[in-house]
């Protein structure tokens, strides 16, 4: 079942171009045939041919909870789709350490948080802690970095203090709770904050969480974006790459 | 089931005579598409001959000088007079030209067994219960590519339905279809393809997979044939579902039954039974009985037909109205007491259906707690529940998150059954007894009434069915003194 | 939670105006980075505003799975639907038979079956049968009604036929099996046939199934269409009113 | 525990001297939204004043002329010159002059809690496992919206999530708050609003309908009495989780904590602990056994504040890897296990969280699961677990599905765990003694080193915390021999 991709993509049910799709939703309006029709007008609305109401119940008084399955009549051209992704080669661990020793010659320093108000741990000590992410192990386990993790909640102009003084080659941040965007709020301000310092230049910023990908990252300035899944070797790669130069790149596992 | 038994020992239907022209050679179809062995079969019937066997008459061609069987079928089909085996050759000369064929139309079966057993020592099969999903596209294409799709996401077993009218259809169409509703037409090619594409999955993911189809409706034992050649692996294959749900006549479909399974027997393939349809149209929680009776008639019937305990696939379902408190414990009980009942049987679970609604979401729990209670009671195939049930035949995703969630909890759960122990007298035993209780009862009534008259009375399903109504009658041939079958007889006295 | 039913109706998430819709469906692309903007792509294309893109699963090989949610911008103006429901007064059985009995004095006789290769008969049973559908009696269980019920894989010619001879005066058509819309060319079938037999005029024609609704069943040339979940007790109410005329009347509960 | 109850019992903070003033009546903010009760505190504790306790120069105060609490409170917030209290009255004529507004105070609380008790028993509580869900929109009104509606769907319990940040906030906001990031501010008024939404919901579906929220942070006990007089049912509570996952300080916190259960054991208030959240950060089979030790340290301080087992929910979660084959078993085990040996508690079950991903079809399959174990090991309080978990706070939709499949699950298994006996040296009964060994010898090495120290070395949550470290801890104070604290000394002596 290796279809050569076609150049204009559209959704798949069970049989070539039935356009299948499924949706859920809730309407503000109790379960009646009003609203039944109303569901299905709204499907229609997307794009959605024959749309089917499958399910209409009472989520609460006054609000009914639809699913709905119908064809979706739109295509995607694969061609026009700009994504950019970021590309390192996969070296090995000791391979790695080996290249950072003989071209730079001394240790790459990254600090790492997460910041704002966001307590969440785990991706950023995943990233840096030796024990590493699904087998994978982090930074601290490779000899050419000295990471420093500092942890969450740490505002951003305490993580920029604590960068400088330790010279820091690379800073990474992780932003994890995302409600009203506060993740890209908090993200600008730090870049914001070291460029009014005019260092930005001298080191490289990765933002990384359960909603950020690549694209993203660079729109808030950053070098790079790890999303999830990351794997800490990916990232030790990236930071190697950048800091020691390497030409020759092929693309990363599918985030 | 012995009454029946003497019946169909002694009938013969226009589908077994066709079945037998098959297995000797007899193939292709006439510019109508109607297949030879129809044409063939349907002048000897309207001639009131069919009770003689259509070997005999195929015999007696070849005496008569036809170079091979499709010759002798041809000119017997479409020669300007019939052959009224009045005069000339006899019954044992007859079936003495016809030795070589016979030996031919078992080393067929045979050599297709051995074929399957060696792929299946090469790639061992998943564990138990055996994931068995559907697909149903109506083109035999899409279906191979949904069946390697399914494979790919972890099916071990995969069934093409068929087409929705096919089980009311007296031919086997030919050739490849990609037309048809709620399915795809069961033809010999479109066994081939989906082996072949099955095949391939085999080899990709190294984990055997199963094939099946439905050797059911009112060309039960040519499919069986068609089956047994073409290497599937597991066939549905009941009388009764044809009787109660296709109004299809009993005496024809258990003639049809006794020669198919006969063949199955031969060939290794695995039956699946129905009895789980009847709780869709009798209540699970009252009639569950009725499953457990049709069990053990089915297996009666099986028996007779030569089929091992290893290859009865006998059906059950987890049908009860999920509203009732304490349905999952009933659920419980029911397969339990079944797995304890046929313990060296590959028996067949199937999902809820009946009450599912069109919530996808709520429809796919329902089908979680079906998949925990198949891995705690371990069944040994599982249909695999949709949370599309009641909306349309599965999509791609739809198989996809079916298979991910019983994965899921069959590894999560995986030794779950080993750990209980039922409280004594609790709801589950309790339960247990008393299905099993009614079940004893039941059965000792169609003793008194004989099947036929218990089936008249709406014992299962709640549907009622007469002797001689339904379709399909009129094919059915009570066989002459004289009646000549070489091949049926060979797979009776199971030799060569 | 009752909100006074605004005119122009959207999705509602957590927050009014949020038009949180939820998706899923395949591409025929293998996961990756491309592959997760193509389904971002789509999503857009329905209308969903910030799609995100929560799942992305290889289904089979070469065709992903994706779940999206996003902000859709969709609303259906509820004064524009047009929606028609099948109308009656609900009698209680005895009153029912008293005032067919009073006004029509003879028994109301139907004709039901399922129809094609339908073999779908618990549907049509649940109407006709004395048992009935959740503890609402059928037809069968009132002296005012003869029911016929010929089953399923009943043929056109057959069933109507069977309700010249019967002298019928409704016809119910149960229609399961919908694949590639069988159940309508089975359905339109039997109407031009008891057309050009010109006794359409004489018999109500009801069909029923659950993707049938009323709307369906008048576009289709039917009197009335019964879609999931309908009482026979509708049913009953329905026939006896189009027959002995009843003008007060109120709205079915909501199917 | 007694270690560190001994340096509880010498210690206050400005916690809990807001909270002493809150109850004595002082309320309100300046126009910088700053409450009365921090102004009068910080200025206090500027001046090192602290130690003597809030209540001491209230009391003065009101002797010196002071109208009202309010009044005295004001004057010592904003007079001239601070009140050194070297000079006048003394310790035990300030004691007498507050004699009224102590009883007031009790009084407040025990109305509330009466109150309560009368509801309670009009509209009885939904049968265990209670269905605890979560809203979360940031704005106080919404929230109202979404707790009648989850009611409406058969929610027992509500709680409304608080913002993300104000557990480091070192006072609690005033008024209703319509902006809030993951949630929504813990405020006086905001607790108000819900207590109505859901008391209309009680009354509309005629089952009692509990609410909560938080009382952790830097504001732990002045938010528990919020809770008392705004008649709350739950609170989670646990100076653990402040400790581990907000980094607050230990000595702050465990001290405030004291303070805060001191309240919840006069008001009746039900608390749950955060053992859970352990596992969140800590794999759920090697560190199952900190769960359960964490326990019983929790049930330690709380007995010391006087909380009895009915008010003591533990949290323990669902957080096994599902990946791992029968992870299933040793979630049963661990379940069973925490419910045989917290039998009279409420005890508090949380869902799997961190193993959820974006595909909300498997992930409610897997809240399925969890369900299941639920019912059938009888937990008290269960957090439905949502389908969206990876995704987002939870929508309208989410709570409707998840509160629809725990509702069936509750009931298609309602007996289950009656009916089950687990098998002698089984899987499960091999897993919950290892979890309570491992767990008494883990309490052995904190008896001996001390809890101070085992946190420091990351004994729970893998997470470590220094005794000094951390937020507030500038806010402890020792106490002065002359201390003074009516309030306190009244709930201690759980008098009035
Ligand atoms: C564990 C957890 C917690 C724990 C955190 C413990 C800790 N010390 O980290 C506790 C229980 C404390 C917690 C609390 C809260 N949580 Co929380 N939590 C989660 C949970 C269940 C798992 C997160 C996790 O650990 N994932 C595993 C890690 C490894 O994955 P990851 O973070 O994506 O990291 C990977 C990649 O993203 C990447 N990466 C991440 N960061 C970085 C940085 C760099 C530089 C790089 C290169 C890569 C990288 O690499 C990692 C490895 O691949 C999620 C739900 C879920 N299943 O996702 C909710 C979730 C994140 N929490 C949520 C919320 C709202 C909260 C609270 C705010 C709720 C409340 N109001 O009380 C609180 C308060 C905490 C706060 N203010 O932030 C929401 C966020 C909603 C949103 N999108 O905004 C979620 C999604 C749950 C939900 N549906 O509501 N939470
Ligand atoms: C039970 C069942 C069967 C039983 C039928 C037994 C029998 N004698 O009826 C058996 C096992 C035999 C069966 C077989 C098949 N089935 Co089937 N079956 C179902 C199932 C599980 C339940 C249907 C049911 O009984 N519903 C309960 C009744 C009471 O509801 P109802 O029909 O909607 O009727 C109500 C209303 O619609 C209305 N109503 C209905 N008719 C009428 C008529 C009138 C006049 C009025 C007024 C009202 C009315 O009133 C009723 C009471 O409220 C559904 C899945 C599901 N959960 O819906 C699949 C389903 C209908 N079956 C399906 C299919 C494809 C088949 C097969 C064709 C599959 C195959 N290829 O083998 C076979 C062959 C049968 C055939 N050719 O039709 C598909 C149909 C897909 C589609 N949309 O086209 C479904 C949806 C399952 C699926 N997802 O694939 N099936
Ligand atoms: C035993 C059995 N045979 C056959 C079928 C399919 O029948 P048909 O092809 O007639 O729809 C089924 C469907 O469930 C079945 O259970
Ligand atoms: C015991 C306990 N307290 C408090 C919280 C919430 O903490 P915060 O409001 O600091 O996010 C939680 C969240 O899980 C908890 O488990």
């Amino acid at each position: 079942m290796h279809p050569t991709e076609p150049k204009l993509i559209g959704a798949y049910g069970d049989r070539e171009g039935d356009g299948m799709v499924q949706m859920s939703f809730v309407l503000p309006m109790p379960p009646s045939v009003k609203a039944r029709e109303a569901a299905k007008r709204f499907a229609e609305l997307h794009g959605l041919a024959e749309p089917l109401v499958t399910a209409m119940e009472e989520a609460a008084a006054g609000y009914s909870y639809f699913v709905v399955y119908g064809h979706s009549a739109h295509t995607v051209d694969a061609s026009k789709l700009e994504v950019s992704e970021v590309r390192t080669v996969s070296l090995s661990h000791d391979e790695l350490e080996a290249r950072v020793a003989k071209r730079l010659g001394r240790k790459i320093v990254v600090v790492g948080a997460c910041t704002g108000s966001d307590a969440h741990t785990v991706g950023i000590d995943a990233v840096l802690n030796y024990k590493g992410y699904a087998g994978d192990k982090g930074l601290e386990s490779y000899r050419c970095f000295e990471a420093h993790n500092l942890g969450a909640q740490v505002e951003n102009p305490e993580l920029a203090a604590r960068a400088q003084a330790l010279g820091a080659d690379a800073i990474l941040v992780s932003q994890v709770v995302t409600q009203r965007n506060c993740h890209k709020d908090n993200a600008l301000a730090l870049v914001d904050l070291i460029k009014t310092q005019g260092w930005r230049d001298r080191v490289i910023l990765l933002l990384g969480g359960p909603r950020i990908d690549h694209k993203l990252a660079l729109e808030l300035g950053f070098d790079a974006g790890f999303g999830p899944g990351t794997k800490p070797s990916e990232v030790a790669n990236y930071l190697a790459q950048r800091l020691i130069g390497d030409e020759n790149s092929v693309s990363l596992p599918p985030i | 089931a012995d009454e029946v038994q003497r019946f169909i020992d002694t009938h013969t239907t226009v589908g077994v005579e066709r079945t037998t022209a098959r297995a000797y050679g007899v193939d292709g179809v006439d510019d109508q598409g109607t297949p030879l062995a129809n044409l063939l079969v349907d002048r000897y019937h309207q001639a009131g001959l069919t009770c003689r066997g259509i070997a005999f008459f195929l015999g007696r061609a070849l005496l008569g000088g036809a170079g091979s069987i499709n010759e002798a079928a041809e000119r017997l089909a479409y020669g300007p007079e019939l052959d009224h085996g009045s005069t000339g050759k006899t019954r044992e000369e007859t079936r003495a030209a016809l030795e070589r064929a016979t030996g031919d139309a078992l080393d067929r079966i045979d050599l297709a067994r051995k074929a399957r057993e060696e792929k299946r020592a090469r790639f061992p099969p998943g564990a138990a219960p055996l994931k068995y999903v559907i697909v149903a596209t109506g083109n035999i294409y899409d279906d191979a590519t949904q069946a390697k799709a399914a494979a790919f996401a972890g099916a071990d077993i995969v069934a093409v339905i068929r087409a929705t009218a096919q089980s009311l259809l007296d031919f086997v169409p030919h050739g490849p279809t990609t037309e048809g509703y709620g399915g795809t037409f069961a033809t010999q090619e479109n066994f081939r393809i989906v082996r072949r594409a099955i095949d391939e999955a085999s080899e990709a993911y190294g984990r055997y997979v199963y094939q099946t189809n439905y050797s059911s409706g009112l060309c039960m034992s040519e499919i069986a044939w068609m089956a047994a050649v073409e290497r599937l692996d597991m066939l549905l294959n009941d009388a009764m579902y044809g009787i109660l749900f296709r109004d299809i006549n009993m005496c024809r479909t258990f003639v049809d039954q006794y020669v198919s399974r006969r063949i199955i027997a031969r060939s290794g393939i695995i039956i699946n039974t129905g009895e789980d349809n009847y709780l869709t149209t009798a209540d699970a929680v009252e009639k569950a009985h009725t499953v457990l009776a049709s069990q053990f008639i089915n297996e009666a019937f099986a028996k007779r037909a030569g089929l091992g305990d290893e290859l009865l696939g006998l059906g059950h379902a987890y049908e009860i109205n999920p509203r009732i408190e304490d349905s999952f414990l009933l659920e419980i009980a029911q397969a339990q007491l079944i797995r304890q009942i046929f313990d060296r049987h590959p028996i067949k679970w199937m999902p809820p259906t009946k009450h599912k609604s069109g919530d996808i979401f709520q429809s796919h729990v329902h089908d979680a707690m079906f998949n925990l209670v198949g891995i705690a009671t371990g069944q040994s195939i599982e249909l695999l529940g949709m949370f599309s049930e009641a909306i349309h035949n599965p999509l791609l995703m739809d198989r996809y998150l079916s298979l991910k969630s019983a994965s899921y909890i069959f590894s999560t759960a995986r030794h779950l059954g080993d750990e209980i122990e039922w409280k004594r007298g609790g709801i589950v035993e309790a339960r247990a007894r008393q299905v099993l209780g009614e079940a004893l009862f039941l059965l000792e009534e169609v003793e008194r009434e004989t099947i036929w008259e218990a089936i008249a009375k709406g014992a299962f399903a709640d549907v009622k069915r007469t002797r001689h109504g339904g379709k399909g009658y009129a094919g059915v041939v009570e066989k002459a003194p004289d009646y000549l079958n070489p091949f049926l007889d060979a797979l009776e006295r199971g030799e060569g």
